[in-house]
């Protein structure tokens, strides 16, 4: 009987001890800290593992409230702690906005847009853009390196004829793309604006007809066919106003130069 | 002693020029096309219309600016047009077109006489209205860069000869033929400056126009040849400053911050010109090679169109795959063959579709030679990965903006890697994320 | 022994990490990048020393005494949590420079298996109060070592094409289990 | 006729991977032939294995994850060479196809293939395969002229120098004679695939420290694969540090390692592991060495 | 938690498959690469971790609400030391064998993280019966892991699997599995053909 009462006295001795010491220490070393850290601290495992890559769970806490981790990074709490810190950091939430969708505004690919040489060498629209104005005589063209595929972390781009094609599901409107493109060929749509003039070239029509064989060229039919004036011509290409489109087609059936694309 | 520099390649190893041994012969097409934005700074404006008739020197081009100089018809004859063409550069430059009458009919000319006599203080302004840019490649008006600062000390000026690009003999011939002329021109710059030593750097690839050049300092003061051992990118002005002088241009500086000033071989004859018999800068040696059938060193006039050129060399001798202004390891490209010269066009080369094409890229095998042809003693493979990635402050942290672009590294990669064009991209990012006030995304 | 080739021994022969498999868990978690990784090491080996030092004591003259052998994993477990919060709050408020380079370390260190470890083999191989703290020392500066070649080799292989499937722990085990391969060497040095 | 442009630079060295691969495999060709000499048959049997089963590794592997097949780059072929030369001529073939399976597949395909390895895919393979089978790398054999002698490469034989100097000794299949591998050096150097710094820094090193504890500097060069490792295996690019400075403190690292191994260690050759460890360092070697820079000394100075 | 009555058998399925402590967490690296030189060993290891996990979740949950959230840490630790003592004891007294070879691993059972993680993460939240399910799953999940490295590296590296041969005496054992570093590799490459497995599931299934 004896030892079990030496154990279980020199284990709450030593408790005590420890305990003592550490009251002490947390009343003279009070130092106060972001409470919302002290939250996410609180969702996540407290296994202090390390397994996340920050150095354990506060370094890991401090990181996702200072935004530089995810917040499911937390392996052992698993799914649950993810929800629970997603929360806690409001990200969740967000109000549902209209998807956005980027869309490449030209259709130059090889064999459509004249070709002013044939670039070969380092695989990059910047620096083919900076040859003598580009591989392609148009100079609001699609330059066709890729630089806007490299750029995507999703994959969701892909090149045809040294054209950008985007595929619109992967696409998550991150707009990484759209500052790579050094002509900013890209831009963000909204995804329900089905229909979409694929050319901005400015030039009068003869100059634009020249370099491209599907330039638009600025006639106007697409304007007078649309009943719901959706569309409208300026400095030199059509453009369809997104709220006033009803995705009818009517413009793309008349385009003479099939710029208008029903995607 | 042959004075050298760090890293550094061979390029042309043990290949022969074939237009080493040459002679300069003039020539002169029946048009011209001379753009307005031949130089570093503002382009100047045309002051002729369509339909004037011009004479050989007259200024068709007036400067605006401090940076901008003067532009001089290089024929006689009448104006046909004056408007923008496409050019080398993104966007199409101002060109006035003129159709030679070749009566070859001067406009007066005003000569200052010897350059040992002549007034230290006019020297400049005749620089200045003759119009006379670098002929090196790098085409800075070089009134700008020899008007120095009372609080700027410089102790010497360089004359560049090394002519370390691959293809290229028009210095070599210069030198050769009128050598004096250049040691002219070099007096010229050190007594407008005030500097008392002049060297004149050649590479050891080229005896004979070491022997001119040395013949002809003999007995001028203050001038002296130096030789250099034949190694890309010797010719860099960096790299020129280094074996000369031993002195380093400091990081992001001009050479004026350590006491020199650099000037290519060309520009002195130039000035020599300008000086002596008072003639504006219509016309420079280039050398044409590659794939023409008898390539040669020509004396042109700026504003020569390539197309012209090529047929006075008799024409290709095989279907040409590129074309490039300058040697082969700086080159320009030019997109089809009726781009007009400018006065920084050292020399007109033509390559074959196989020699046009150029290898895959391969995956990076770590071999490190591209850290030893680095002159600069930068680290290409690194500053390859944070280039490609777009990570901009980790470029800069890696001195990406130290990079001369002398295409060393790239040449060397035994993976047939694109260094220097994936660096100038990153620089050019750079350069406009600091002009926006550094927000940069 | 001398202390010089026990040294040897504790770093690179049996080092902690290739042979003695503890400490593995912040070994791979903590080790892609050199700065992050040196500073784990070098907590570690603070922690260690102290820890080897106390556990020592408890165990000598509190444990032996009253013959309480098998409380020794409790006991131990109890100084080094209490230890190691100790110093943690103490670093917060007096050095914040040094904590927020090393401090953010100490409770990953806590649950960590090397310091029980070391702990439990001073008993173990029935060290001495000098070797037990000396053991403690090398073993943490052989995590070190393991650990700052470690981040320098992932640091290294940040550009390089991994597969997939390999990215992140599994490369790591294998970059481990090579580094391994080439600790074999120093077999049978001691 | 639409030209081609594409930016400076416009020409390149003649020197690709597959030429500088191609230099390597000629360097070695002394060293197979001495091999094939003094082991007889087995040794060629081993060689091609070797050699066979590394490019088909790569082979195999870049067909099953899709990636382009690079086996022409030579690559592997060496990889496989280096591994045949570094085993005992006795070696099972299945043994020697496990080895290069071993090298090309964890040790380098893992990792994203050429270029990304942290480690020597050849000396690895030979350090696992005399972890796994210690019996058969360091095995006896009868051999021609040798009666059953163990050792991979003996240290201590009794041969005379010129025996040592001919390879007319016992041990793996390249290293033994010394002169071909001395040629091998040769033709490295002078066709610029390699510098003399870390070949010659590492044997001295490896001398001078052997010196200082006693054994002769002939011994340490003449024994073992001290001359074929610094020569072939601690020069590979991919492994060895990119700057110079650091390739320098890399190979007096393998020289005092392989020594202390010898002296201390109880494996009889120090010169895989020696190597191994420093390419482990070599990562932190080349973050370590300060970077001289044109116009920054200067600047330095000046700013004072 | 929510949904109070939690599915059991899906708690221990996820324990031992979706969310397995060794493969999908990893978790618990040091005796995985330690003990799993034999399958005995792993087995052993597996079973002991499994008891103190059952244990300690299911103390941990029934006392809950008792422990103060600031001594949350701590208390764990001491309950999961208790069931830990006892293990050690058990094995020492009938399976000297076995507690011989897992050696130094007994007693870290304390401070691995799956243990801690658990308590932690589910144990200190949900009710008994869930706790003690996912305490259940974790350690099987745990244990068939170890078990099967176990059996890997013993048939490599000496041909034998619980001590039965099965490669027959032609086969040449390959020692590098025993040693330390064959099991980083091991583990690690099993690691990589886990994830490639499942990554070809996830892509059939987009």
């Amino acid at each position: 009987m004896l030892p079990i009462l030496y154990a279980g006295l020199v284990l709450g001795i030593l408790g005590l001890i420890f305990g003592l010491v550490l009251t002490f220490a947390s009343k003279k070393f009070h130092v106060d800290v972001d409470e919302r850290v002290a939250k996410v601290r609180e969702a996540c495992s407290g296994a202090n593992c390390g397994a996340c890559g920050y150095p354990g769970c506060d370094g890991y806490a401090a990181a996702v409230v200072a935004g530089e981790a995810p917040v499911n990074g937390c392996t052992p709490g698993g799914a649950e702690s993810a929800r629970k810190i997603a929360a806690i950091m409001g990200t969740e939430a967000g109000d549902e906005k209209e998807r956005l969708v980027a869309r490449v505004r030209c259709q130059g690919a090889k064999g459509i847009a004249k070709e002013r040489y044939v670039y070969d060498g380092y695989v990059s629209c910047a620096t083919a853009a900076s040859m003598a104005g580009g591989p392609k005589d148009c100079r609001f063209a699609c330059i066709g390196m890729g630089d806007c595929m490299d750029h995507c972390a999703f994959g969701a781009i892909k090149m045809v004829d040294n054209l950008a094609v985007i595929d619109e599901k992967k696409c998550t409107a991150c707009g990484s793309c759209v500052n790579a493109c050094p002509r900013g060929v890209i831009e963000l749509l909204p995804a329900s604006q089905s229909v979409i003039v694929r050319c901005r070239n400015s030039d009068i029509a003869r100059v634009a007809r020249a370099v491209c064989m599907d330039a638009c060229i600025g006639c106007g039919r697409c304007k007078r066919e649309c009943q719901y004036e959706a569309i409208v011509v300026e400095n030199g290409f059509a453009r369809i106003l997104p709220d006033k489109c009803t995705r009818c087609g009517a413009c793309a059936k008349v385009c003479p130069c099939n710029c208008i694309v029903v995607s | 002693m042959k004075a050298t520099f760090r890293g550094g390649v061979h390029p042309a190893h043990g290949t022969k020029r074939p237009t080493q041994a040459l002679a300069v012969r003039d020539f002169v097409s029946d048009t011209v096309q001379i753009v307005m934005n031949m130089n570093i700074g503002a382009p100047s404006t045309p002051c002729v219309k369509k339909g004037d008739h011009v004479k050989v020197g007259q200024v068709i081009g007036e400067p605006n600016g401090f940076m901008s100089i003067p532009v001089h018809a290089s024929v006689s004859g009448e104006v046909l047009s004056v408007e923008p063409i496409p050019y080398l550069s993104e966007a199409p430059a101002m060109c006035v077109t003129i159709h030679n009458d070749f009566q070859d009919e001067w406009v007066e000319l005003k000569p200052l006489g010897s350059v040992e006599t002549v007034d230290p203080s006019l020297i400049i302004p005749a620089i200045r209205d003759a119009g006379i840019c670098g002929l090196g490649g790098a085409s800075f008006p070089t009134h700008v860069k020899l008007s120095l600062k009372p609080e700027q000390k410089c102790d010497f000026i360089l004359a560049n000869g090394a002519e370390c690009e691959t293809h290229l003999t028009s210095d070599d011939r210069l030198m050769r033929e009128n050598s004096t002329r250049v040691v002219d021109g070099l007096r010229a710059v050190m007594r407008a400056t005030g500097v008392k030593q002049g060297i004149i750097g050649i590479e050891d690839n080229k005896p004979e126009a070491i022997a001119a050049m040395e013949k002809a300092c003999q007995g001028r003061d203050g001038v002296r040849v130096q030789v250099l051992k034949t190694k890309y990118p010797q010719g860099g002005e960096k790299q020129l400053i280094e074996a000369l002088t031993g002195r380093q241009v400091p990081t992001g500086g001009l050479p004026i911050q350590c006491g020199v000033v650099v000037v290519n071989v060309a520009t002195c004859a130039a000035i020599a010109d300008a000086i002596i018999d008072g003639r504006p800068l219509i016309d420079r040696i280039c050398t044409v090679t590659g794939c023409v059938r008898n390539p040669a060193n020509l004396r042109i006039r700026v504003g020569t169109i390539v197309e012209d050129i090529i047929g006075e060399c008799g024409g290709y001798s095989t279907e040409a795959g590129k074309i490039f202004f300058g040697g082969a390891m700086m080159g320009i490209c030019i997109p089809n063959s009726n781009v007009p010269v400018s006065k920084s066009t050292g020399g007109i080369v033509v390559m074959s579709k196989e020699q046009a094409t150029s290898a895959e890229e391969d995956p990076c095998i770590r071999c490190g030679k591209c850290v030893d042809a680095c002159p600069i003693g930068l680290l290409p493979y690194d500053m390859k990965v944070s280039a490609d990635a777009d990570k901009l402050e980790e470029c800069q942290k890696k001195h990406i903006m130290d990079c001369m672009l002398c295409g060393a590294c790239t040449f060397v990669c035994p993976a047939r890697r694109w260094l220097t064009p994936s660096f100038k991209v990153a620089k050019q990012k750079i350069a406009a994320q600091a002009k926006k006030g550094g927000s940069g995304k | 022994m001398n202390i010089f080739l026990f040294m040897i021994s504790c770093i690179l022969t049996n080092n902690f990490i290739f042979s003695k498999f503890l400490g593995c868990c912040p070994f791979l978690g903590v080790s892609s990048k050199v700065e992050t990784a040196a500073s784990m090491g070098l907590a570690v080996t603070f922690v260690m020393t102290i820890a080897s030092l106390f556990a020592y004591a408890v165990n000598t003259w509190v444990l032996v005494p009253l013959h309480l052998e098998y409380m020794q994993t409790i006991a131990f477990i109890l100084v080094i949590a209490s230890l190691v919060q100790f110093v943690e709050m103490f670093l917060k408020k007096s050095m914040p420079a040094l904590y927020s380079a090393l401090g953010i370390y100490l409770p990953l260190i806590t649950t960590n298996c090397a310091v029980l470890g070391v702990a439990t083999l001073n008993v173990k191989e029935g060290y001495n109060m000098l070797f037990s703290v000396l053991n403690g020392t090398f073993s943490a500066l052989g995590f070190l070592l393991a650990i700052v070649l470690m981040a320098g080799v992932r640091e290294r292989l940040e550009s390089s094409k991994i597969p997939k499937c390999m990215k992140g722990f599994p490369i790591s085990l294998v970059i481990a289990g090579l580094m391994a391969v080439a600790f074999m060497g120093f077999n049978g040095m001691v | 006729m639409s030209l081609i442009l594409s930016p400076a630079p416009h020409i390149r060295t003649k020197d690709d991977t597959q030429r500088l691969m191609l230099n390597v495999l000629i360097a070695l060709v002394p060293c197979v032939i001495a091999g094939i000499w003094y082991f007889g048959w087995q040794a060629a049997l081993v060689l091609a294995v070797s050699t066979a089963s590394a490019v088909l590794a790569e082979f195999v592997w870049q067909k099953l994850t899709h990636k382009k097949v690079r086996i022409f780059d030579l690559s592997a072929a060496v990889t496989g060479l280096l591994l045949g030369l570094v085993i005992p001529p006795a070696s099972p073939w299945w043994m020697v196809m496990i080895g290069a399976f071993f090298a090309i597949i964890v040790v380098k395909q893992l990792f994203g293939g050429i270029g990304d390895n942290f480690l020597n895919p050849a000396l690895t393979a030979r350090a696992v395969l005399l972890a796994s089978w210690p019996a058969f790398m360091t095995a006896g054999y009868n051999v021609g002229r040798f009666d059953a002698v163990t050792g991979a490469t003996p240290l201590l034989s009794s041969a005379s120098t010129m025996d040592l100097l001919l390879g007319n000794v016992t041990g793996a299949i390249g290293e033994t004679c010394k002169i071909a591998i001395l040629i091998g050096f040769i033709w490295l150097l002078v066709t610029g695939t390699i510098r003399w710094h870390i070949p010659v820094i590492t044997v001295a090193s490896a001398c001078l420290l052997g010196w200082l504890l006693g054994t002769d500097p002939l011994t340490t060069v003449l024994t073992g694969g001290l001359l074929f490792g610094a020569v072939f295996m601690a020069t590979d690019y991919v492994t060895s540090p990119m700057r110079l400075p650091a390739q320098i403190i890399y190979s007096i690292g393998i020289g005092v390692i392989i020594v202390l191994i010898r002296k201390f260690g109880s494996y009889p050759e120090g010169v895989t592991y020696a190597i191994l460890l420093m390419n482990i360092a070599a990562p932190l070697l080349d973050r370590v060495v300060p970077q001289r820079l044109y116009g920054h000394a200067k600047a330095k100075k000046e700013a004072k | 938690m929510s949904e109070k009555r939690q599915n059991l058998g899906k708690v221990v399925f996820n324990g031992i498959l979706t969310e397995n402590p060794t493969f999908r967490l990893v978790l618990g690296t040091c005796p995985t690469l330690a003990v799993t030189t034999s399958a005995i060993n792993g087995l052993g290891m597996g079973a002991a971790a499994t008891f103190v996990l059952l244990g300690s979740n299911v103390v941990i949950s029934a006392l809950r609400k008792f422990i103060p959230d600031k001594v949350r840490i701590p208390s764990f630790i001491v309950i999961i030391c208790m069931f830990v003592t006892m293990v050690q004891l058990l094995m020492q007294a009938y399976l000297p064998s076995l507690y011989e070879s897992l050696g130094i691993f007994l007693p870290l059972i304390v401070v691995n993280c799956i243990i801690l993680g658990r308590a932690e993460a589910f144990a200190s939240k949900n009710p008994v019966a869930a706790s003690a399910a996912d305490g259940l799953g974790m350690g099987i999940g745990f244990t068939l892991a170890l078990t099967l490295m176990g059996c890997i590296r013993e048939l490599l590296g000496n041909g034998t699997v619980f001590g039965a041969s099965l490669l027959g005496t032609s086969y040449q054992p390959m020692l590098l599995m025993i040693l330390p570093a064959g099991g980083f590799l091991v583990y690690g490459l099993m690691l990589g053909i886990i994830n490639a497995l499942s990554n070809r599931g996830k892509e059939d299934a987009k």
